[in-house]
């Protein structure tokens, strides 16, 4: 399954860049995370994130889909 | 500027304009909220701020927020802009407005706003302090070694 | 228009002026609020009002209001003034602005001023209306035959 | 004693001019506002207003003295 994944803020930081195309055999948000987590060394828990895809807010347990976009979301600290 | 919609912004804001989006012959109250990037934060010497955003998602989850204080609150109006890029101690970092028929409502709106701003919308700060690293606001963990 | 301070004003109220009275390098948060003459009171529709002021008085005691906003609320600052005279549909007769390091005490601020203001600031003001005599509001026996 | 009366709103309107001086054996604001109601017909009810002495809210049974200025304060309306 090909996915793309944007990064943004401290994630995309640590990432060293704001996108990807991954090819991955993670089935849900979750199980993505962890992936990318272990592999880049990103050093927030995904307890403290939330995940978007295909630009909606999504559950961690969700399926994802071949072409689907995920986006994992930092704590938030507009205003 | 939209009346009734969140929208993020790259430039400066401009609160004297945006608050005539707002007004309305109905409307006897006007309430709104700025946030100012101030020179210090839980007691660090900021000396200036980045802020970005998940823009499509950010303006998305912004515009519901605004639909829900129109549903919730007895408002004629309400509208929010937050400024993302570089900012200086003083600029505009979020604006938001509302006007009703009576000011309870107004301040409500208002404040339902900004609350739910701060606490839903994909937007991130990372400052710059006097002493010490730069950090994402927010992100103990993410702190720039 | 001083920092701290209540006015009568007998000409146009500029908002986009007074909030900068407002900023310091400390205040991240500002609220302000405006009065805004509506088309209707209570179900009648106005066409024009005035505005008059027992004007020592009312600014002593707008005075006092903020003074006292700053001694229970964590504001930075605060100011409002009042427009007196002939004023439309669309005009500000009232604005009241406080900043503060944080959220919450700009927003009760804000609102504590305005809630005293109509409670204890001797302003009156009269409605003409398209039908029926004018009146003065808040004072049913003295109604204008 | 002489007193000055100064009038507004409703007040100004009903007796007709902003200010007056009064030689009146009225020795408190309450004594000398149902002294005004009574000879001008101001319709509203001691109970509604406020009373200032000097520039300053009063009490209405707090003495009056000679050269005093009194405003009687009618239900107010500002914002």
């Amino acid at each position: 399954m090909k996915l793309t994944i944007e990064y943004y803020a401290v994630l995309k930081e640590q990432r060293g860049c704001s996108s990807e195309f991954l090819e991955t055999s993670a089935s849900t948000p979750a199980e993505l995370y962890d992936e990318l987590k272990a592999r880049h060394g990103l050093s927030l828990d995904r307890s403290t994130l939330k995940v978007a895809v295909n630009e909606e807010f999504a559950e961690w347990d969700q399926p994802l889909k071949d072409g689907d976009t995920a986006v994992f979301i930092p704590p938030v600290a507009g205003g | 500027m939209e009346l009734n919609r969140f929208q993020i912004s790259e430039i400066a804001i401009e609160p004297d304009k945006l608050r005539l989006e707002l007004q309305s012959e109905i409307a006897g109250a006007y309430t709104s909220f700025e946030g100012w990037v101030r020179n210090h934060n839980e007691g660090a010497s900021v000396q200036a701020l980045e802020y970005s955003a998940y823009k499509v998602l950010a303006e998305k989850e912004g515009d519901r927020i605004i639909a829900e204080a129109l549903d919730r609150f007895e408002i004629a109006g309400a509208a929010a802009i937050h400024r993302i890029g570089l900012l200086d101690i003083g600029d505009v970092a979020v604006w938001v407005g509302a006007s009703s028929a009576h000011r309870g409502p107004a301040f409500d709106g208002c404040r339902y706003i900004i609350d739910e701003i701060k606490d839903r919308v994909p937007i991130w700060k990372r400052e710059s302090y006097e002493h010490g690293p730069d950090q994402w606001v927010n992100c103990a963990k993410g702190s720039l070694a």
